[in-house]
């Protein structure tokens, strides 16, 4: 028998991150069992990044060094995918990663990120998401389902997500201001605060009836409780990142009710793996059934990740060969669970093309069950009409 | 009155030194063999130990020789490490190069952190050099171009075309990023040698002397004529230079920074002040046998993640309530031996007896 | 009315990191001891809450009171057995138990709970608010701000106006001739970390339902805890309160202006005290 | 011209005052002793000369230059040395380095170049035996030995002695006043300290009388000595 | 009759520094002795072994015939030894009230003394109490560390130099307060380097040098060369 081809998978299981990693084991059995139905020998060798990126860069470092993996995927936040990518390249490991948008991904990787003409590609790295215009289309989208004053609060944490998302050049500014809506901004806040009363306050004075932003699961709860005790409802509050997980609602008891997020997976996505040629919705019923747990939106993600792996390492020369393996990712044309995915710089800027493959976002909103649960319902797909909407935007009570 | 002055001479060496020294050289030409010798994992260990080493023995130079105890010596470390990111991506400067102004950058920060915590004492010195550092920190993360919050990466090409990993690969058929282990890695030797001769030597000088006194009684070594201010902020701009180099070439290695991790009091000050303190505080020995077992602690445990750390920490209290001198104060102690002996011995003809010595502080 | 609002917000930001600082101020005034785990006791104090909340399904301020009696025994028996065998001339040996302490805690922790984000629900209580004419004032961090005051004040009472008070300070002041006195300065000291990990257990409570806090929160609370009990001037409960409001104040002020230096700002009053009083604001005559 | 001078030196310590207008000047190579009960401030009088303490109010001159305000470090390389009453030995540093640190600073010589006299030092004050011990190894006896040694390898113009002769025998007793007494004929002028009267009366040609951190009497010992006030104060004789 | 106190061979040490050789004392109940000698004869580390500050064997120290050596100073006090120790050692950052109570902290009971009762012995305490104790005259500060250890109401008081650097005028005020203090029943050591107070107040007296015993008896049967040659060694010069 040969030796097992090795996978090296890092994404955040546990810290404020943890949310993002809770469908990993799931996934990473499925994939193991269908290889080996198939016949083919897999080992994943699974780190946990602890949602610290130095952390990813370490476990990466081990990867490649202790481990000698054949490919290295990643999952979940510029926080994980750009220590892990950025060490990857550094060392001539071939790597895809996924779960954050573009933007963040490729350009805060480049060591002078005001600086597009010193921007460079990898040689090694590859990315499949989604970027922020579309995330900005989504938003402006359903909120112009919705009766606003059109002034908007923004949430911009400085780490990645917040720095890129809040950007006066690539993020939400220039669109928002170009679209007519007043954009109050406070500035970049640290992550795991204990305050925001600030950010609270300037929001009432700016008479925000929008809330946005990328926030990490935890801080949106407190600020979403600080917002309550001070006497601040927006009607809308889109939110990245903090509200994909039913959890982080169900944590915010009923005042979760029609607080809405972007939506990149979910089982009414019309498409099916390559692996195992289930349906999205038959992915997500696996997983409650395994786990007892709702669906998360980064299930379908972490099973595309292994879906593109074995097809790029199937077809390179010599899996042994970092460089073979890249080349091998480049070619890719393959139809996954999250949609077709293929690195020809289709809806990009040049510089990304090489690097960047863009899958479809639509928004929804989450409904307060009648048993205190949630359900997450699409409200918004003007961006990607092939997957259907379930019901209209509604204002926060 | 006057008794005629006995012959004699002062010696500071002892048969170990001497026994040490010859040690120390076989030492260091097997370590500068090694990353021909051992798999890459193995020269990033020993890179890390090295550069923990310089820590060590700078924070032991403040704490065991001075007296200062800093638990903000983080700020060098990650100024340090910053500057060398800002002239590598900012101004494309070698990273080599980059490392060495790193340190000259981290000594001028003391400057002004020296006017302001060399005011406090005891534990206001030490929480006021921890906030010192916390304030570069929350600075440097504003810094955008070097990613803010969220930190960045070296380019690749910076450390692929280092000065010398070109010559390694060609030579010596490395790939690239093994040659630039192994080009830090002999830079961290370097260093760590030159760290330990050059506290060896201030020890052993004049400078030296009034340091130990000021470090044993500040007040009766001002009474003799020692400026204990000008001492210490020597020693504080020394440490600050060293620390700030070896903050550079750590990251010059992991290629990677971000403000939490190059500003982590837990990474650069406490664990040193763990390597130190276990060793024993105040010889230059106890750095050198604290980071040993640091290291192998970490070998030995680290596959338990955070049963590691917990053993690190239960270590370091046992170490503490029943060796308080260290690992290395308590063999030294036991055994006279001390292999960098700075302490001046009067020997001549009515001192025929050499009284047993504890090592020197 | 923003600027009000911003500092009310402070004021009450500052009353959570007196309490914070409390149980440290406490056990510095009486033994000199700088404990660098007193951040990561209280985490440990909100995990525990965590538990009991969870565990019981009773309230947050149900386990508090549960909660409080066991933290008593632990910081009793933590002093009484290790700590107090570090005490003496050399600082050292505290700042390396304590450390040792810390990494301890925060990994076993860590084995327990894992590095997720917790946070204790203290149910409609948490979103509930009281207005006071331009400004509303969140329930909790108003309460919060009220025990820190309760606790300064308590405090203060138990220490000058008791006879173990008394004990306290006489034990502080000279170990030996306090043993001269009958005093036992070991239980003292254990007495006085039993109290401050009630103190504790008080700022688990608010730290626990204010905000999210994981098994490395710790360190972070440290470092204000510290930065108040040192404006204040070492040994001082009423100036740790005034250190804890001072920082508070400068933070919000901070993030008024920009989120970015919330944290700073609190930083650089630390700073600006220090240097214009090296040894807080009300130090006292001998140290 | 007086070498030292004080005029109106006062310390207070909250409420206690342990100097008291103090002022007196001792002369180029002379030798003056101090007495008093415990807790008269005769130490203090010591640090506020050599600027351990800081004098609230009053000057103090040495060798013509204002020193008030100048650090000890200053005025020890000016030419004052001193012995602590509670000994201040560096613990950790042998004898000889502990001679040696004052002998290379104080006296601003290189290392290499004080060991000489450091080590005839040791030999004046009965140390060299010790001289490889560290010095937290001494009994007090030979801790008081050391402040001296220290204190003398200064090189000193002006030496302050305080109550070195406690404790020692008869015959050690006159061996330190032998030293002294070289000292002194060398042109070194003293300010000693002393409980043990007889000592410091053979060598002292002034004895100064301090109570309560004020000055009650100088004078000639005999004097001094004879007086009612120092009988019933410090001597404890009913008269 | 077994005596109060009672110690037999009894050795002190400051780490490898010998500073007792072996000291034979002993106290009967309601007694008043003196124990004199030069500086660094080992007085103040007699009574510091004694009151458990300082270890010693657990069988050279005995009161009442019990072995107390081994105790610590708390269990020392308890069995009745109360200290007023060198240099008064008040606590600063209590007033002098709160010093006084500190001394009832660990009280026998059948409390003879009181506030009260010792307010009336110092009446000026009284007017002071609210007094930070560093506040006071040394001569006031000693009556405060006095008032304190009598309020643990002791059977046997050691007073180490209580009269050290005292004017003369307060050594006498505190000395008139020693026959009410022997009226509660307390038996009483003072150290002294006054001999001629203390062979007054005392009926027996010990002289120590270089950590012995020289010399042993009564007040009225012990002269002035006697005790001279026992306080310097014979060849010495006294002063005077
Ligand atoms: N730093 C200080 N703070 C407060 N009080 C002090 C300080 N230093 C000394 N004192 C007090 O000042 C007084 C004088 O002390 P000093 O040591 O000068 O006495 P002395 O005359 O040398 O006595 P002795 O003969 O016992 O050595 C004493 O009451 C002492 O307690
Ligand atoms: N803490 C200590 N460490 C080391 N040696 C000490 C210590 N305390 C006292 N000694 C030594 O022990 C011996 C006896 O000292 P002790 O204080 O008992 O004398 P004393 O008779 O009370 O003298 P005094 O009249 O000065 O009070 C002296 O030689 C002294 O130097
Ligand atoms: C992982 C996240 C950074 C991805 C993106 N921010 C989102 O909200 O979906
Ligand atoms: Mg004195
Ligand atoms: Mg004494």
């Amino acid at each position: 028998q040969d030796a097992p081809v090795k996978l090296g998978y890092v994404s955040p299981q546990t810290g404020p991150l943890a949310a993002f990693g809770e469908a990993d084991k799931f996934v990473i059995e499925g994939f193991l069992a269908t290889a080996k139905a198939r016949g083919a020998n897999y080992e994943v060798i699974v780190k946990d990044s602890q949602s610290n990126p130095n952390r990813a860069a370490e476990v990466a470092k081990e990867l490649i060094v202790d481990d000698e993996v054949n490919l290295v995927l990643v999952a979940s936040t510029p926080e994980t995918t750009n220590p892990v990518a950025t060490t990857c390249e550094g060392e001539g490991m071939p790597c895809i990663s996924t779960v954050a948008p573009w933007q963040p991904w490729f350009i805060g990787q480049q060591g002078n990120a005001a600086d597009p003409a010193s921007w460079k590609p990898f040689d090694y790295a590859y990315h499949f998401f989604w970027g922020l215009e579309d995330v900005i289309a989504v938003f402006t989208n359903m909120w112009s389902q919705v009766e606003t004053n059109r002034k908007v609060g923004g949430l911009f944490p400085n780490d990645g997500d917040g720095n890129a998302w809040g950007d006066e050049t690539v993020g939400f500014p220039p669109v928002l201001e170009k679209m007519g809506y007043a954009l109050s901004d406070p500035g970049r806040y640290q992550n795991m605060t204990d305050d925001f009363s600030a950010q609270i306050n300037a929001f009432k004075s700016g008479q925000c009836e929008i809330i946005t932003g990328v926030v990490i699961p935890p801080d949106f709860t407190t600020f979403w409780n600080q917002a309550k005790q001070q006497g601040f409802v927006p009607k809308v509050a889109s939110i990245g990142k903090a509200l994909l997980f039913p959890q982080a609602v169900e944590a915010l008891g009923k005042a979760g009710h029609n607080l809405s997020s972007e939506v990149w997976w979910s089982p009414s996505h019309p498409f099916t793996s390559s692996l195992t040629g289930e349906t999205s919705a038959q992915v997500a019923e696996a997983f409650t059934k395994a786990t007892g747990r709702p669906w998360t939106q980064p299930i379908g993600f972490a099973h595309a990740l292994f879906e593109l792996a074995v097809d790029a390492l199937s077809r390179a020369e010599d899996p042994a060969d970092g460089d073979a393996v890249a080349q091998a990712i480049a070619a890719t044309r393959l139809d996954t669970l999250v949609g077709p995915i293929a690195w020809d710089g289709k809806n990009l800027p040049p510089f990304a093309a090489k690097n960047v493959a863009k899958t479809p976002l639509v928004g929804g909103q989450w409904r307060l069950k009648e048993d205190g649960g949630y359900d997450l319902v699409i409200t918004d797909n003007k961006t990607a009409p092939n997957i259907p909407v379930a019901g209209k935007m509604e204002a926060i009570a | 009155m006057s008794i005629a002055i006995p012959s004699f001479k002062v010696e500071t060496g002892t048969r170990a030194s001497s026994f040490s020294a010859l040690i120390g050289a076989a030492v260091l030409v097997l370590a500068v063999a090694v990353p021909f010798l051992v798999p890459r994992g193995a020269v990033q260990d020993l890179f890390f130990i090295l550069t923990m080493l310089v820590l060590a023995q700078s924070w032991n130079l403040l704490a065991g020789y001075a007296g200062l105890i800093s638990v903000g010596q983080q700020v060098f470390v990650g100024f340090g490490a910053y500057t060398m990111f800002g002239a590598v991506i900012l101004f494309g400067i070698d990273p080599i190069v980059a490392t060495l102004i790193a340190g000259l950058f981290a000594a001028l920060l003391a400057v002004p952190t020296a006017l302001f915590t060399f005011r406090l004492y005891g534990p206001y010195f030490a929480i006021g050099t921890w906030v010192v550092a916390e304030v570069v920190r929350l600075l440097l993360a504003q810094w955008k171009a070097l990613g803010g919050g969220t930190g960045t990466s070296l380019p690749r090409e910076a450390t692929r075309d280092m000065a010398g990993v070109g010559l390694l690969r060609d030579h010596f058929g490395m790939k690239a990023a093994e040659a630039s282990d192994a080009l830090t890695y002999w830079l961290a030797l370097v260093l760590a040698a030159a760290t330990i001769g050059l506290i060896y030597r201030l020890l052993r000088s004049k400078q030296g002397l009034g340091l130990a006194a000021v470090r044993d009684n500040e007040q009766a070594a001002r009474a003799v004529g020692v400026d204990a201010r000008r001492m210490k902020a020597l020693v504080y701009l020394t440490t600050a230079f060293l620390t700030g180099l070896a903050g550079a070439l750590i990251y010059v290695q992991k290629a990677r920074i971000s403000p939490d991790a190059a500003f982590s009091v837990t990474d650069w000050t406490a664990y040193v002040i763990f390597i130190v303190v276990i060793g024993g505080i105040g010889t230059i020995e106890g750095p050198i046998v604290g980071v040993i077992l640091f290291f192998l602690l970490q070998n030995l445990l680290s596959d338990y993640g955070s049963w590691y750390l917990l053993m690190l920490g239960l270590v370091g209290i046992l170490i503490m309530l029943f060796a308080p001198r260290g690992l290395w104060g308590a063999f030294s102690d036991r055994t006279g031996i001390q292999l960098f002996p700075v302490r001046r011995m009067l020997v001549g003809d009515p001192l025929a007896h050499t009284p047993k010595g504890g090592p020197h502080g | 009315m923003g600027f009000i609002d911003t500092i009310v917000q402070g004021v009450l930001l500052g009353g959570l990191y007196a309490l914070f600082a409390a149980g440290l101020s406490l056990v510095f005034g009486i033994m000199r001891l700088v404990n660098l785990a007193h951040g990561d006791l209280i985490v440990l104090a909100a995990f525990l809450l965590l538990v009991l909340v969870t565990g019981l399904g009773v309230h947050p301020f149900l386990a508090a009171v549960v909660a409080a009696p066991l933290m008593f025994g632990a910081g009793w028996s933590l002093q009484y057995v290790l700590l107090n065998r570090t005490l003496g001339k050399d600082v050292l040996p505290p700042l390396l138990v304590t450390f040792g302490l810390s990494i301890v805690i925060q990994n076993s922790l860590l084995e327990g709970f894992s590095a997720d984000s917790r946070r204790i629900s203290a149910g409609v209580l948490e979103t509930a608010s009281i207005g006071f004419g331009p400004v509303t004032v969140g329930f909790m961090p108003l309460m919060g701000f009220l025990s820190a005051v309760a606790v300064i004040v308590g405090l203060n009472l138990l220490i000058y106006r008791s006879a173990i008070g008394r004990a306290f300070r006489a034990t502080s002041d000279d170990t030996v001739t306090a043993g001269l006195m009958g005093i036992r300065p070991q239980r003292i000291f254990a007495m006085a970390t039993g109290i401050a990990m009630v103190v504790v257990t008080i700022a688990a409570l608010y730290l626990g339902t204010r905000a999210n806090f994981d098994p490395t929160a710790g360190p972070a609370r440290l470092i204000y805890a510290f930065e108040a009990v040192i404006i204040g001037g070492l040994g001082s409960l009423w100036g740790t309160l005034a250190g804890g409001v001072i920082l508070g104040v400068a933070q919000s002020l901070g993030a008024a202006v920009n989120p970015e230096w919330q944290i700073l700002a609190g930083h650089l009053a630390f700073l600006a005290v220090l240097l214009i009083k090296p040894r807080g604001l009300f130090p006292r005559a001998v140290d | 011209m007086s070498l030292l001078q004080l005029e109106c030196v006062s310390k207070r310590f909250g409420a206690l005052t342990v100097a008291d207008e103090i002022s007196f000047s001792v002369g180029e190579g002379e030798a003056l002793g101090i007495i008093g009960p415990n807790g008269a401030g005769k130490s203090t009088l010591f640090n506020l000369i050599t600027g351990n303490i800081a004098a609230d109010t009053g000057t103090i001159r040495f060798g013509g230059a204002d020193l008030t305000r100048v650090p000890p470090m200053a005025r020890c390389l000016s030419g004052m040395g001193r012995t602590f009453q509670i000994p201040q030995p560096f613990e950790k540093l042998t004898v000889f380095e502990n001679v040696l640190v004052a002998g290379s600073f104080g006296a601003q010589r290189s290392e290499s170049g004080a060991y000489v006299r450091c080590a005839g030092i040791l030999a004046d004050t009965g140390l060299l035996d010790k001289a490889n011990v560290p010095a937290g190894g001494l009994t007090l006896l030979q801790r008081k030995r050391l402040e001296l040694a220290r204190a003398l390898a200064t090189e000193p113009r002006l030496l302050l002695l305080d109550e070195i002769a406690g404790g020692l025998t008869e015959a050690e007793c006159h061996a330190l006043v032998a030293t002294i007494r070289a000292i002194h004929a060398k042109g070194v002028a003293v300010i000693w300290i002393e409980h043990v009267l007889h000592a410091l009366t053979s060598i002292v040609e002034r004895l100064l009388v301090l109570n309560f951190g004020r000055v009650i009497g100088m004078g000639a010992p005999a004097d001094i000595m004879a007086s009612r006030a120092v009988r019933e104060i410090y001597l404890g004789i009913e008269v | 009759m077994t005596a109060l106190l009672e110690t037999r061979g009894l050795k002190a040490f400051y780490g490898d520094f010998q500073a007792l050789f072996g000291v034979d004392i002993s106290v009967a109940e309601g007694e008043t002795i003196a124990i004199i000698g030069a500086n660094g004869a080992g007085k103040t580390t007699l009574m510091r072994a004694i009151s458990g500050v300082l270890a010693s064997d657990p069988d050279a120290i005995l009161c009442r015939g019990e072995p107390i050596g081994a105790l610590a100073a708390p269990d020392v006090l308890a069995s009745g030894i109360a200290m007023v120790p060198e240099g008064r050692r008040l606590f600063p950052s209590l007033t002098v009230e709160e010093n006084l109570l500190i001394g009832a902290y660990s009280r026998k009971v059948g409390p003879t003394w009181t506030l009260e009762s010792v307010y009336e012995l110092f009446p000026v305490l009284r007017e002071r109490r609210s007094n930070p104790a560093t506040a006071l005259s040394g001569g006031q500060q000693q009556m405060v560390a006095i008032g304190r250890a009598l309020l643990s109401n002791p059977d046997l008081l050691l007073c180490d130099e209580i009269s050290l650097g005292l004017a003369p005028v307060v050594v006498r005020d505190i000395y008139a307060a020693f026959p009410r203090i022997r009226a509660s029943g307390a038996s009483i050591v003072i150290v002294e380097q006054d001999i001629g107070q203390a062979l007054k107040v005392a009926s027996r007296v010990y002289c120590m040098m270089e950590g012995r015993i020289t010399l042993c008896g009564r007040s009225s049967e012990l002269n002035r060369d006697q005790i001279h040659a026992a306080y310097f060694g014979a060849e010495r010069h006294g002063l005077h």
